[in-house]
Order: structure tokens, then C-alpha cells, then sequence
């Protein structure tokens, strides 16, 4: 069992349905501790991603998700775009040539991914970021080593909603949310919220 | 949500069309990827200066793109840094050979941008620095937070270096400039009312007809804490009070004093502060001998102000006084 | 009410006091009566040029004192006509032997209290004009009326007058200049949302989410007509046409833009408006070649916008292009 | 019977009583058709007024009443500061000298006054100003000539009210709410309104 070529494409079109679809919450959790725009930069973004995706589509994988991130870079802006950038980026610089990935590629994947966010970012696991919902997530994945590829996902994706999820009680402690400080508790993190979107539909694409 | 705009998609191309339409004589704008620069740039041997940061705090930083300040601006989306590629045209476009400063308001957005920014525009071969803005006292500086914003200040580093640059000093030099107004700066801003963010289409946060929040970002972002609304000899003692004791100003200094408007407030109200600023400032003995009144960084439609400081010496007095001719700050040409 | 004040009854006094303290290296402010005069006046055979008005409407008229533009304004209280008392002092003031031109915006107590100083001007013998602003195309010109409002072209004629006065021109000539922008000028404004005078506590009029007035008047008097909110170009079409149509204005024209914020309107707005305006204008073969963009005659708060336009020649176009130094409006110097 | 000195006192400061308590309501009606600071101007006026008359209450009826004019003239502003101004200075011309006034006097007095006002905003009846309110006052005033003061002032009030209700339906053609055109209809004037508390205050304390 492996997740093709073609499923990533259908991923990073889902995702940018849920993004569209989640617009609006994400805007709104961003307007409770931020500045009120995570979910139309987010949507800015995979709309011109989708839109590079039918020049790469016939690429290899490395390719297809380094385009992505590259297109992010250039549409995203805010912390999310440097972030979801470098996440992309990583994956395709981890996946460059394959036309399909094995789960321990797409492990590797995801954990460079989130060493590039974490090098660009700073940000530990418990600061109320979208590292709360990604390293949970890798680590279902690695606890998955050798199971079924749709069982790892999903596992995957549950731990990147707890994660999302623990982000309330949070204080958040970078980007933006930190300057109201204590006032973040209770608040979910927009950007550990979008990231959740982006592992679940992973799991509901990836084949 | 009630704007005189067309779509909100829009709202920022089509209000650069206007400024480029506007101001030909003084600056050039450029499309995909956006940004802005002198009509007379790029200038050789003369260090470029460049900013940028999301859209909705107009006039800046456009509105400085001229002689004697910024040599590019680089606009974002509403409220949301811009994109390393916009940095990197601008500083290609403004390199006159003597190295390009990026001033950069300390937002974890804007800083990444102009980190990758400044990495693709040194691969090119172009010498760069970088300071950062941070002078929002309302925010806790420590090791636990992004830092403080930058806001105010940023204006006025804008004019100090620009005017550094204009005399062909050094990179260096040059962002030392930049970097002394940083650290003899501080700001403190409130809110009457919310902004609307033109895609979020309602008001980022409801502030009840008798609250301001006190502290806020110039986004909309909750400040230091939400209060009933006070009168304006006690909100610039409880703002003042906060920008004084930080760095601190002390009796005998003299200071260049930034009463700001956050986009819906009154040009009659800004001065009633400033009347109110300048008492406050007396009482400590600290001497206001330079002065900027108006709404030059703002946050769309908000109601409020903020309050910057910038301790002055004879090198930043001549540089503030120095000749600007740009869309939104002008004297001496 | 949410406004950065202490008591409304100070609102007006504290701000000019903020204003004197701010700029007093270009206007000195005098209370009891209150008025602003140049810092550098009486100028010895120059015409004093003097406008007045109900505050509120800042910068207008007090930021518009200073070389090349006004010699004196007299403030009244907010949305109020000054006195005659007020009036003449400063036109004693600034009277350098040349007569003094008095710039009344067409409302029957300005007109009836400047007429009250004009007399008592002129029984201390000295020579007074005056000329009436009425430039709103909004309100119907009737026998049956009061007028037309005087508007956006108030700040214009200030400008162009001021520069006139300062070539030494005599007093019939700099009334003339005053007449002819008057009479080459036309405007159009709307509202987005009312003001608050600060006596009175409560907006001036409801206006809900999803609707606008057009033609509002600059103290939020009600306009032509109420309408749903519609979009920046089509808000644009409907006051451009009206403005076009009244000169009119024809292909081949030059003219002088002015796009204007009502005192809550971000620039941002302001410049998406120019866009479409110069765009409308350039359907119709009318070219823009010289433009104001901000907010200068204003309604305190209020959000919304005015267009100005002023047919301009050869004549006019120098005299905007010299040099002025105020508060408010700055270039060349 | 006459109109004593004392009692003009009396009724400036009565008007000035009258105008505080219906500061609000002016204005409220000068918001629907104007620009909302009726209420304030005449309060700043007659606070002014009020506070100058121990300066001149000592002096003959004509001083006193020059004197609020001149005083309102410099205070009021708008176009009811010259009005009001030129009404009182036009009481004092036709008073001067005296310290008392006949039922004659004080409507010759009024003539005068209705006549400055008149002179200085060239308004008509009907055209929906203070000069509604003051034109049927003055009438009444003739018509009672030879009878009974108090009759006589309380006539005149009572006309000024039906002449302030009289503004309800026109078209404003003069001040401010001629801009709103047919839409000042159904509105009562702000100044016909304080013109009646004028009247109504001097048939209250004029004896
Ligand atoms: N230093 C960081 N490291 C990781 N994630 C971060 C960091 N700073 C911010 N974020 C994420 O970015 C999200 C906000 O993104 P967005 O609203 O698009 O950008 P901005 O904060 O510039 O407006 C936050 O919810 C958070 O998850
Ligand atoms: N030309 C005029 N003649 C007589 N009365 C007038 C005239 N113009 C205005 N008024 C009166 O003045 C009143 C408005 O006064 P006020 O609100 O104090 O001044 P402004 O209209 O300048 O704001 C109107 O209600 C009307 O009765
Ligand atoms: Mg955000
Ligand atoms: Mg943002
Ligand atoms: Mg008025
Ligand atoms: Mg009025």
C-alpha cells in the first residue's frame, strides 16, 4: 500500500475546500486573539495553489508540493505564509522524484515538515500554535510505523484535532496571540485549527 | 459593514491604482507582486530604504515613498504582512549599490517574510540589513512573547533614516539611525471603537458604547485591558504615564511627540490630546521640541489614538527637520 | 457618545489651545474672542485673507493659516457660525493696509455674522470684501432656498486666494480669484454614517447598516436622498455625474480633484475613490491635473466622502502650485 | 399698569431657565432638520446674557435689553445669534431710556424688534423660521391694544404657540433646513420654538 501521486493532488484540493468551507471560523477564531485574517490568507493561498497545481500535476510528488509551498510563500503573507510555506517546501524537498510514498516517506515527510516550521517559527509544543496540532500528529504516525497506511492517517489526523483541541486552555506564547497574553486562554488557535483541516483531509484523500 | 469600497478582493489594488493615478510626480507602483517606489529611484550610491507590512494602516507605509524617507513600500493584504517576493523586487528595484535597510515592524508575520526576503536578496548579491521596530509598551517584552510590536515609532524611524540615506551615509550608518530611533521610542495606543477587516466583513471585537480597550495593535488586536471609557486628560495620564516610565524620559529631555489617530478619529480630537500630552509632559519636565499630529498609522476605520515618544538629540532634530516630499509627509520641498 | 474629550463645552477651546501649542512657529491662537492668525502677520500691503466657520470641520478653517493661504480664521463653536466680534478682530488683525477679503461659506449664519463684521470692519475704516462659497450641487438653488451650501471648494478657494494675496495683488483682484474658483467649482458628498456634536450627546441622525445619504451637508444636515449602501464605483458615478452635469464640466477640461474624507473615512477609501473617479472623469474626456486627496473639510466623525472638482487654467494652476505653509496643507516651503 | 423694570429682569432670566430645561428638545428639533446645536447656542447665549445683567440691571429698560443683544450677538453665533441679537438690540433702541412700559411700548417694542429680524433674514411668514412664531405674537399684541397687560402678553404667547405649531407642515425656505427641502416638512422649527418660550416667559413675568 502505498498513497499516489494523484491522491496528493486530490489532498491539496480538499484542503483548499476546507480552507474555503472553514473560512469564516478561522477568521473568527483569528478575531478573538489576533487580527482577524487567518482564514482569507489561508484561502487566498490554496486558491492559487489549486490554481498552480494543473502545471505540476503531471510532476512527481517532490515537485508538485514544493510548488505549493513556493506559492504560498508568495500569496500567503501573515505568520501562516512563511509557516505552511515551509511546511510544503519540506515535504517536497523530503518526497523530490517519488511518484508514490510509502507511510514511513510520508512520516518522514511530515517530520521534516515540522522541523521547517519550527526553524522558521520558534515555537514549542504548549505555545498555542500550529506545532500543537503537527507534532502530535507525527507522532501517531511514527506510534503507526507498519500499520495500514488509511489506519495511520486516520489516527494522525485524531491526534492532530487533540491537539488542535488542547490549544484552548493554552496562553498563547508567539506570534500574534501572545501580545494579549493572558487574555488567549480559552481561545482556540486558528492556525492549529486550519492545520488540523490540512491532516484530516490527508487522511480522507491520501491512497 | 459599511465601507466605500467595491469587493473586499479589491479593496487593496484598487486603492494603489488611486495612489499611483495620485502621485506620479513622487512615486512609481508596481503589480504582481506589489510595491511602490520613488519616481526618481533607484538613486546610485545611495543606501535604499524600504518597509512594508499589511494594508489598512495608510498612509503608511506608501504614503512615505519619496525624497528624504522610504525609497520602496511594500503593502499586504488588510492587516497581513506581505510576501518575500514583493521585498525582494523592491530591494532589487531600489539597490542603488549601496545596500538596501529593511525596516521591519516586529510582527512574527512581517519578521519571517523579511528574513526570507533579505536570504533571496543576498543570494542576489545584494548587501542588506535589518532593523526592527518595537516599541509598543502595551505588550510584555519577554522571553515568553513575540516581543512588543512595532507601531508608532516605525513613522517616525521611517523619517529619521530616510533622511540618513539622503545624506549617502553607510548601510550601516544608516540603520543605526533607524535603530537609535527604535530604542529612544515608545508608543502607547487605544481604542474607541473596532475596525472591520474588509474580508472578515463584521467588526474584529464589540467594544460597548461605554468601554475603550486600552493598549490596543494597530489590527485590532485586544490591548492591555478593556475600561469604561475615561476622559481624555485621564487617558493620555494613563498612556503617557505607561510611554514615560518604560524607557524612561526624564525632566530635561527633549522629545519629538507623535500624537496618531488610528483612522476614525477626528483631526479636533487629536489636537484636544495633544493639548493634553504636552500639560502631562510639562508637569515632568520633559519638553516637547518637535511634534507630528495627524492619522499617519492606522487601522482602518478604528476610533482611537496612540501616543509615541522619541527622545531627541541634535543629530535626530536635523534629521527629523530635513526636507520630505512624499504623499503623506512634506516639508522643505 | 465616544469621542477623545473632557467636557463638550471644552471640546472646542482645548483643541485650539492643542493647536496653538502644536504650531506655533506658524499661527499664534488668540481666545476671548477666539481666532487664529498667521504667526508672521499683519504683512504690511498684502490683502488679509480670513475665513471662519462652525468647528468641527478640522483642519478647516485654523489649519489652513500660514503663508499662502489664510492670514486668519475664526472658529466658532462646533457646527456654529462665529460671532461678529470674533470676525472682526482678526480682520483688525491682519489688516496690512490693503483691505481684508472675507471667505464665507454660503450658510445664513455665517453670511449674517460675517455681514455684522464686515460693518463694524468697515465703520473702523478699514476695507473689507467678501466672498460666498456655494458650491453643493446637492441642495436645489432656488429663490425658494437659502442657497447652496458652501463645501469642498471652500479649502480650494483658500488655497488658490491665499496664493493670490500673497503676490500682492490688490483686493479686487485676490476677491476675484476667490469668485472665479467659486464659480468654476462644484461638489457632491455623502455619509456612511452620522456624526455626534459633542453638546448634543447622540448621533445627529440614524443612518441603518445597509444605507447611505447622499448629498449630506457638512454638519450632517440630511442630503438629497437615502439609500442602500451601494458600491465605491457606482457611489462615484452617481456624485460625479452630478457634479459633471451642474458646471458643466466637458471633455477637454482640466480640473483640479478633490477627494475628501468626512473625518472618520480611511485613506485607504479615499484613494480607492480617486481611482474610480479619475476613471469616471476620463469616460467623459475631462482630465484631472493637479488633486487633494484627504480628509480636509470634515464632519467630525462621519464617515463618508465629498468630491470637489474646479475647472483650473493657466491662472489657477500656478496659483495652486505655489507654495504654502500651514498646518494642514504644506508644499514648496 | 405698566411693565416695570424688575420684571424684564425677570423674564431674561426666566427665558434663560426656559431655554436650559428645553436645551435638549431645541436640539433634538434641529437635528431632524438642521444641525443639531439650537439648544446649545441659545444655552451659551442666555448663560452669557444672565451673567451680564447685574452689570446693567440698575440701568434703564433700553440699556438692559441693548445689552443682552450685543451679549448674545457675540456668543451665540450661528443664524440665531445674529437674530436673536438684532431682536433684543431692536427692544433696547425702542426702550430707550425707559423704566417702565405701557402696553404700547412694549408692542412698538416688539414691532421694532420683529422688524430688525426680519430685516436681517429677509424671511417671510410660512417660510418656516422664528418669525413664525413672532409675526402672529406681535398681531395679538395689536389686536389687545387697550386691554388688560397680562391679557394682552398672554394672547400674544398663545399666538406664538399656534405659530410655532403652524411650522409643523411647511417646506422650510430660509436657514439651514431649506437644504432638506420638501423633507423639513412635518418637523417643527427649532427656532419658532425657543421664539414661543420667549414670549411665553414674558407673559409669565412681564409686569
Ligand atoms: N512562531 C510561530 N510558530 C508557529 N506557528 C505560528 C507562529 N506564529 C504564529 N503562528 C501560527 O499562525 C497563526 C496565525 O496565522 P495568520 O493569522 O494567517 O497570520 P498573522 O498572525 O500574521 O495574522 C496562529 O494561529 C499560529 O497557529
Ligand atoms: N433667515 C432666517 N430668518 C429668520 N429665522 C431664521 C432664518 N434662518 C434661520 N432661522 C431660524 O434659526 C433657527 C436655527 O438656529 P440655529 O440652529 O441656532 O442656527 P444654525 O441654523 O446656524 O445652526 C431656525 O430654526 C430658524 O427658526
Ligand atoms: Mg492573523
Ligand atoms: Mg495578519
Ligand atoms: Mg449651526
Ligand atoms: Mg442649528
Amino acid at each position: 500500500m502505498t498513497i499516489s501521486r494523484d491522491s496528493i493532488v486530490d489532498w491539496i484540493k480538499a484542503f483548499a475546500v476546507a480552507i474555503e468551507a472553514n473560512k469564516d471560523y478561522l477568521t473568527d477564531l483569528d478575531s478573538a486573539i489576533g487580527d482577524a485574517d487567518h482564514g482569507a490568507n489561508m484561502h487566498r493561498g490554496m486558491q492559487a495553489a489549486v490554481g498552480k497545481l494543473p502545471t505540476v500535476a503531471d510532476k512527481d510528488i517532490g515537485t508538485i508540493l514544493k510548488t505549493i509551498g513556493m506559492t504560498l510563500v508568495a500569496t500567503v503573507g501573515g505568520a501562516s505564509g512563511p509557516l505552511y510555506g515551509t511546511l510544503f517546501m519540506q515535504l517536497g524537498t523530503s518526497t523530490a522524484g517519488k511518484m508514490e510514498l510509502s507511510l514511513a516517506d510520508w512520516t518522514a515527510a511530515l517530520e521534516a515538515a515540522l522541523g521547517g516550521v519550527v526553524a522558521r517559527g520558534k515555537a514549542a509544543v504548549g505555545e498555542k500554535t500550529m506545532v500543537d496540532a503537527l507534532t502530535p500528529a507525527l507522532d501517531a504516525l511514527k506510534s503507526a510505523a507498519g500499520s495500514d497506511i488509511a489506519a495511520a492517517l486516520k489516527a494522525s489526523a485524531a491526534a492532530a484535532a487533540a491537539g488542535r483541541d488542547s490549544t484552548i486552555p493554552l496562553v498563547a506564547r508567539k506570534g500574534r496571540a501572545s501580545y494579549v497574553g493572558e487574555r488567549s486562554a480559552g481561545h482556540q488557535d486558528p492556525g492549529a485549527t486550519s492545520s488540523h483541516l490540512l491532516l484530516q483531509t490527508a487522511a480522507d484523500h491520501l491512497k | 459593514m459599511k465601507k466605500l469600497i467595491n469587493k473586499a478582493e479589491d479593496v487593496v489594488p484598487e486603492a494603489l491604482a488611486g495612489m499611483a493615478a495620485a502621485h506620479a510626480d513622487m512615486i512609481k507602483v508596481f503589480t504582481n507582486p506589489n510595491y511602490i517606489v520613488r519616481a526618481d529611484g533607484p538613486i546610485q550610491g545611495k543606501v535604499g530604504v524600504i518597509s512594508g507590512g499589511g494594508s489598512g494602516h495608510e498612509p503608511m507605509h506608501g504614503g512615505f515613498v519619496g525624497m528624504g524617507m522610504l525609497d520602496a513600500a511594500c503593502p499586504g493584504a488588510v492587516f497581513t504582512s506581505p510576501t518575500p517576493d514583493q521585498m525582494l523586487e523592491a530591494t532589487k528595484a531600489v539597490n542603488g549599490g549601496a545596500g538596501v535597510l529593511h525596516i521591519v515592524k516586529n510582527y512574527t508575520g512581517d519578521v519571517m517574510n523579511f528574513e526570507m526576503a533579505a536570504d533571496l536578496a543576498k543570494a542576489e548579491g545584494i548587501e542588506v540589513a535589518a532593523v526592527v521596530t518595537n516599541d509598543d509598551v502595551a505588550v510584555k517584552d519577554s522571553l515568553y512573547t513575540a516581543g512588543r510590536r512595532g507601531v508608532g515609532v516605525t513613522v517616525l524611524a521611517e523619517k529619521m533614516t530616510g533622511a540618513a540615506a539622503e545624506q549617502r551615509r553607510s548601510l550601516k550608518d544608516v540603520a543605526a539611525v533607524c535603530q537609535k530611533v527604535n530604542d529612544l521610542g515608545r508608543t502607547m495606543g487605544m481604542a474607541l471603537t473596532s475596525c472591520t477587516v474588509p474580508h472578515a466583513g463584521k467588526p474584529t471585537f464589540d467594544l460597548p458604547e461605554d468601554e475603550m480597550e486600552i493598549g490596543i495593535g494597530i489590527h485590532g488586536e485586544p490591548g492591555r485591558k478593556r475600561m469604561k471609557l475615561a476622559s481624555a486628560h485621564e487617558i493620555v495620564e494613563m498612556m503617557a504615564a505607561a510611554v514615560v516610565e518604560d524607557l524612561p524620559y526624564k525632566s530635561g529631555d527633549e522629545v519629538l511627540a507623535f500624537v496618531n489617530g488610528m483612522g476614525g478619529t477626528p483631526l479636533i480630537e487629536l489636537y484636544l490630546i495633544y493639548n493634553e500630552l504636552e500639560a502631562y509632559l510639562k508637569g515632568k519636565g520633559i519638553k516637547i521640541t518637535r511634534r507630528l499630529i495627524g492619522s499617519y498609522i492606522t487601522s482602518l476605520e478604528m476610533a482611537g489614538c496612540s501616543l509615541t515618544l522619541v527622545k531627541l538629540d541634535d543629530e535626530l532634530t536635523k534629521l527629523w527637520d530635513a526636507p520630505v516630499k512624499t504623499p503623506a509627509l512634506r516639508w522643505g520641498a
